[in-house]
């Protein structure tokens, strides 16, 4: 190349300064650096249980961008494994979910079971003289599958640490709010729905992760027509209960974070309109929530958005009424990203709330369809396009909201927080990204190489 | 059971589709609310390519992807998000252009079923290259003030919506 | 010599090229081919740039460029193999959207000669990218069941064929 | 005011229309002409995005953008050009397809004030990939050799024009 | 990469041979270098005046590839900076043009006046503790801007030479026979117009800047249907009065020059028919112009095209009865350029002329709906295209016609062409690419490097 | 790049393990090298002699990506060269084909005989003062032209073998089958077709010179609809008349040979159905066929598909009621494909004969209408984008089929092959393509530098 992007001495994410070079975005050979550094190392979402339940369901998905067929094997286990054959690469599997005995490719013939063994290769004998190491040659297997609360994730580094490891402290929120594992989980109530953004999956994942600063401007408009309470001072918006953004280590967020009563009540006057079975159901949950929160006495209620590093985004309630929505952030080169997107309720919540979950998908959320996609698509989509321009890439993006305030925020003893891991911070704060960027970094090495 | 519309009826729908895709174009949204009976459902759903579904030769199914389900009033609601002028995906306006085309009108009593395939163009910024694709199904009933919508069922032909949907179909 | 068909035999034409694509978009396609007559030729020629054919002005001509020349028999093979399960290129089917558009009816004796342009957009797997442009014209009959085509002659506006040509026009 | 053209008119405005999109594609150019009365006027504008014609929720105007504003005999010398075989742009002359849709024809007076949609796809040497979206305003006056095009407004969709105009609309 | 292409020890641009290289037209790193030494660099076109009248008004535009915003600010003057928030890049100006008070940013609402001064900070004090320094965080302003005649220019460097020294002997024309900035300067009487085409920026500049020779050619079809005198012969071409093509240092281009009063009197005959006020008009102005052009006694009087290095090209006649169309060359990379047209006329000219030359605007000339235009792209499509494959880029353009005969040219004796800056040359010749392109291997540094 | 792709010692092409790299497909830098290291080295094919009959007659093609004007001059020889003009590279020819006297550039109307000289300069006197040297600036021509059987191949390689060193063990095939020379040669019977694969080129080379292990597979539907015999067990596949697979030295295929009486008693019923006149034909030809193939005894009768590296594929029959369809397979970049289809007939056979080929192309075959050409089509694109992907790129392809039993196939000694050239195989092998890429290796030189 003849010009040396490089050339400067600063770094790609500079967390003294609280600057974050504009390349992280569009540069094609960070974006490889990406793919081989984070999307084929990290532990990515694979599935849920409910969408693979009974032996032979699959479903193909990303990693990255290598296309993966998840199964349910029938040793009831989760498999994964890239879509390719091992002769001359066909993809073997052509849809997107189903049920199936075997996967046989329509290139040759060659066929492999759920689990992804060769099984069958046309003329054996005759063509190959019985020479080929049927063993050595089945689907290239995800080598690391974990899972957690019903979620299967995987990872293609084989001395990654485990998943609960991987986690660290957004553990505790994913098996306390965001999964609600002692609820019995979830079930997801729709199917994956797609649209695409011309945006880098980083400015998604980042604003899932910690950015509570964009919805007053950015999703004004529904604010305006009533449709959600306007967050006007300061003193609105930072209750004592919350919300909270929460940055969790190694580089994971947790946001819209509400402690105590006052979130469960307000649930409970959304429940008093869905009817006594569903205020029933409320009292009892929380008082089962109050229990296993027991290590964390501010109760935490309510937790409305999130990020898994690198690329697992949800947003919703978690609480009695509320469903969640996931957020898978498909990378498709530095300036494209898929969202993929399914809706999941508690399994115990009660029809009622199951109904009303699956009605609102379409409206306010993250759907195409919804309002809040639509304010945040376009803005991503503009981030994007300025992070790739001459003059515009020699200006950081600024990352430094509270830079140095970390964990001493003013009023923050009035906080009801106690026993929440991860560093706990206000509503209007970078923290999150900046520990989402900060891992990055660490991920891809590239501040260490220059 | 439906039988052909006859040719008046075919004639009116064409006509009322092709008014209706003016006022979409033109930014005319009220009107176009008003064509909507006030119990209308618009409702869309989204393609995926299951195998469960499929025998063979068989398309695949719009399941449980539904993006849109509007009432008349979230529909309203809507329009009225476009003239707060805070909806910044639609700053400036999109340019847009539907084509409406294969209009064929079935009666079903005192109901007229119209079905219709479309091609919506979208300009927005520096992009013209935004397409969508899909078919519509309708339920037209004939009022003192012309025909109205009183349930329309999209279905997109993608499996990957190419962007947020911020225009009408 | 033809004439222009009256309201009547255009609407009705219409109405069955609209029928025809619902059939071919919903893989309804053994009522697709109950349409043509059992001596039916289906037709489709490409498009090149030959200098010889050129007075100024003229038209790029599609010359020994055929790329179907079917009877019912083939085309009905073609159908058949779609049920195969086989026919991978076809697996999951493609979705597929047909927009007739441009519909010109002709009296020819007791034929119809349909003119129509065309723009089919087909989705699969992850692409959603490919169209297809060109015109077509009908040799239309009308029978106790209703029209049948006993002709179909198609010029695909392409000189490069965007993908091979697993639907049909 | 304008009051809908009832149905005879209707239909013979989409047959000229269709008649006339013919002429085009197939280059009978001359004949496309005399479908346009002496003092008829041939206009395009091209749309923006201007700040100050915002209101929220109303469309991009196309303000002094006029890219056409022909007169019958500009229009002709446009028409003679592509016959020198020196205008090399459209040697050899481009494959175009005109899909009018939306057709809405409405009385004015003696005259018929006809809307209609375009999608206009053009290949040329190694490129298929430009198409020109628009609507298009005529009014049309019933003469003894049939219908005749006084006036024509159009409004490309596009804020970029995809390449030059080479074709007509 | 696994192919050098520049193992070969030939130049860029070779002038001893008159050669000059394909690869400067397609190759993707040449073109990451003309951005940033070139469209980073130079002096770039922003507004006419009259595009930006009141204060608030502002356009919106490009410098290379960046997204620039041109105001009017409160004080008057002319003010251009990037179109990108310095928070997280947002755009944050949506449109064309228009009038502003200021820029908000449709992401967390940041604003700027229209000088760029970042004015508004959501919760300032609740999420940044007052800790951000508004001052150093405004938009990035264009750090030149500098104007002759009422067009703005702007340069990314802050130790370029002045507009007037990089004008060089482009000035001169610029406010003579361009801008005609004696006569009152130019109105803009018609929107932007953009088309696209799939060439690269510099086979178009160089050709508006001194490419008289593909004329009879290229728009031969126009000559043929007669809208236009077919030059036949050389003698017919190169009278003493010119057209004369001007090279002029550093780098830009002046053709179509005609002196003395022949132009002036077909000018004449044009005014005559658009009435006796026009033809009095034609007369003072001549007069004017006459007493103007003093150090120039040959009186150049028309002028039909030219570009200002690097992407500034015009069109038209600079006389009585003519407009003057400008194109704005944006860079979309290697093999795309949009053309952005507009239409002046002199301020002072008479109705009759302005409303003829609105009306000439979309037939013959560069409108993508004129003939000149059409004529002109598909061959600069056609270049460009080929100067991309593996076997052709080993061939360069020649670029040589007239090489050595600068400055005494056959015949010159006769030319009236006193007092013309720069150098003055036939109808027919290669000198004025040849410095364009001088000019292009000095600023890039691609030769010197190599 | 800040990953190296080529960390690994891992070969492109390991022949002694039977890897392939799945980075021959996608990696834009190796395409790089095979536009200068095979497609502008290699023998390619430029044209039949039926194409351009006539003086003055041309066609268009491309070698590689560059466009090329293929003409018959009027010294009756085959010309080819560049289609870009030497002045500023404008394309000189715009058409597909047709008869031309000269080639006229539209920019500034240089203009070229036939064979390519450079014939006229407008103002040649008054612009370039007579300078201008015109036999250095004809259009660049292919400099090595060599034909066989009526089909003209091109090499831009001054110095590269001849072309028949170059076919090698091919001539043989092409002489005897694939052109039929013996027997008048070959006449193309229809125009050019074209659709494009969004698949690298090899994939469908390499499938074309010897895979016929796929075909039961990919081909299943034209099986089950008895539209061909569907070979079951490999008894019935392998006779010993055929067919064989053979790789032809140095990088080509010729398969689906079958040899004696068996093919051509096979042929004489289909010539039954056509009528007298064709089994009188078949016969004779028959006769001829035998007294040329007196040095192979075993008569080969039919040929069934071949590649001649890099990129000129055939299918078909060569015997007496068959046509043959060539492909040329022009690269569009690392992942696109056109595939440019001829049908041909022997010049000699019945008009029943040529009407029978001409009527069946678009229906079994290879045009996008064709059965075929479609379930290939969709396994290559499918192969492509496998080996585009950061995972799956690290699993190489298996070529691996009967590696090392070449020449010592099981049951060899029953075959009836004598006298044919190459390395003969059984129906399934992939020593066809191990041979195709050990030859890409050796001309791309890439493993000998890594
Ligand atoms: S590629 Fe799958 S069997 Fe050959
Ligand atoms: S990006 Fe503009 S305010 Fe955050
Ligand atoms: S480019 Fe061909 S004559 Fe100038
Ligand atoms: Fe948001
Ligand atoms: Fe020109
Ligand atoms: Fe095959």
């Amino acid at each position: 190349m003849l010009i040396d992007e490089r050339r400067s001495t600063d770094k790609l994410v500079d967390l003294e300064r609280g600057l974050l070079s504009r390349r992280v975005f569009t540069d094609p050979d960070i974006y490889k650096v990406e793919l081989e550094r984070i999307f084929a190392k990290c532990w990515l979402f694979l599935a849920h249980d409910s969408m693979i339940p009974k032996a032979g369901d699959f479903m193909t998905t990303f990693m990255g961008e290598d296309h993966v067929i998840v199964t349910r094997g029938r040793d009831g286990k989760v498999h994964a494994m890239l879509n390719t054959c091992r002769h001359r690469g066909n993809r073997v599997c052509l849809f997107d979910s189903g049920n199936a005995a075997a996967f046989t490719c329509t290139y040759h013939g060659w066929s492999y079971d759920t689990a992804g063994k060769l099984i069958g290769v046309p003329f054996l004998k005759e063509a190959y003289y019985d020479e080929l190491d049927k063993s050595e040659w089945g689907l290239v297997p995800v080598p690391r599958i974990e899972s957690i609360g019903g979620m299967t994730f995987g990872s293609w580094d084989p001395s990654a640490p485990s998943l609960t490891e991987y986690l660290g402290e957004l553990g505790w929120f994913m098996e306390r709010l965001v999964l609600g594992t002692w609820n019995g989980g979830l079930e997801f109530v729709t199917g994956r729905h797609v649209y695409t953004a011309r945006a880098n999956w980083k400015i998604i994942a980042e604003n899932f992760a910690g950015d509570h600063y964009h919805t007053s401007v950015t999703h004004a408009s529904a604010y305006k027509l009533g449709l959600a309470p306007h967050p006007a001072g300061y003193e609105d918006v930072q209750d004592p209960n919350g919300p909270f953004e929460v940055a969790l280590r190694p580089g994971h967020g947790a946001g819209g974070v509400y402690t105590g009563r006052p979130p469960f009540e307000r649930d409970l006057a959304v429940a008093e309109r869905l009817g006594p079975e569903v205020v029933a159901y409320a009292k009892e949950r929380y008082a089962r929530l109050t229990e296993v929160m027991r290590d964390a006495p501010c109760v935490p209620y309510r937790q409305g958005h999130g990020n898994m590093f690198p690329n697992l985004s949800w947003s919703g309630q978690a609480n009695a009424t509320g469903g969640r929505s996931f957020y898978l952030l498909q990378p498709k080169g530095p300036l494209h990203t898929e969202i993929w997107i399914w809706f999941a309720v508690e399994r115990n919540a009660p029809q009622a709330v199951k109904d009303l979950v699956r009605g609102q998908s379409g409206q306010m959320g993250q759907l195409p369809s919804g309002f809040f996609a639509q304010d945040d698509a376009e803005n991503f989509e503009r981030v994007t396009e300025s992070a790739r321009t001459t003059v515009a890439k020699r200006y950081p993006f600024n990352i430094s909201m509270q830079l140095g305030h970390e964990g001493q925020w003013p009023g923050q003893e009035k906080w009801e927080v106690a026993g929440i891991p991860g560093l706990v911070g206000p509503r209007y704060g970078e923290h999150s990204q900046r520990l989402f960027y900060s891992f990055w970094a660490k991920q891809t090495g590239l501040d260490t190489e220059a | 059971m439906t039988e052909p519309a006859g040719a008046e009826v075919q004639r009116e729908v064409e006509r009322f589709f092709h008014e209706e895709a003016v006022l979409i174009d033109e930014r005319k949204l009220h009107l176009w609310l008003a064509l909507f009976t006030d119990d209308a459902v618009y409702r869309m759903e989204l393609r995926s390519k299951i195998l469960q579904a499929l025998l063979p030769n068989t398309l695949p199914t719009a399941g449980t992807q539904v993006l849109f389900e509007d009432d008349k009033r979230f529909l309203t609601l809507r329009v009225r998000r476009l003239e707060t002028g805070m909806a910044h995906a639609e700053k400036p306006p999109s340019i847009t252009r539907h084509l409406v085309t294969n209009i064929i009108a079935d009666l079903d009593g005192p109901a007229v079923i119209a079905r219709s395939n479309f091609h919506v163009y979208q300009a927005r910024l520096e992009a013209d290259d935004m397409h969508f694709f899909g078919k519509r199904e309708d339920r037209l009933l004939r009022t003192d003030a012309g025909w109205r919508i009183a349930r329309r069922s999209i279905v997109l032909d993608h499996i990957v919506v190419p962007r947020t949907l911020t225009t009408f179909f």
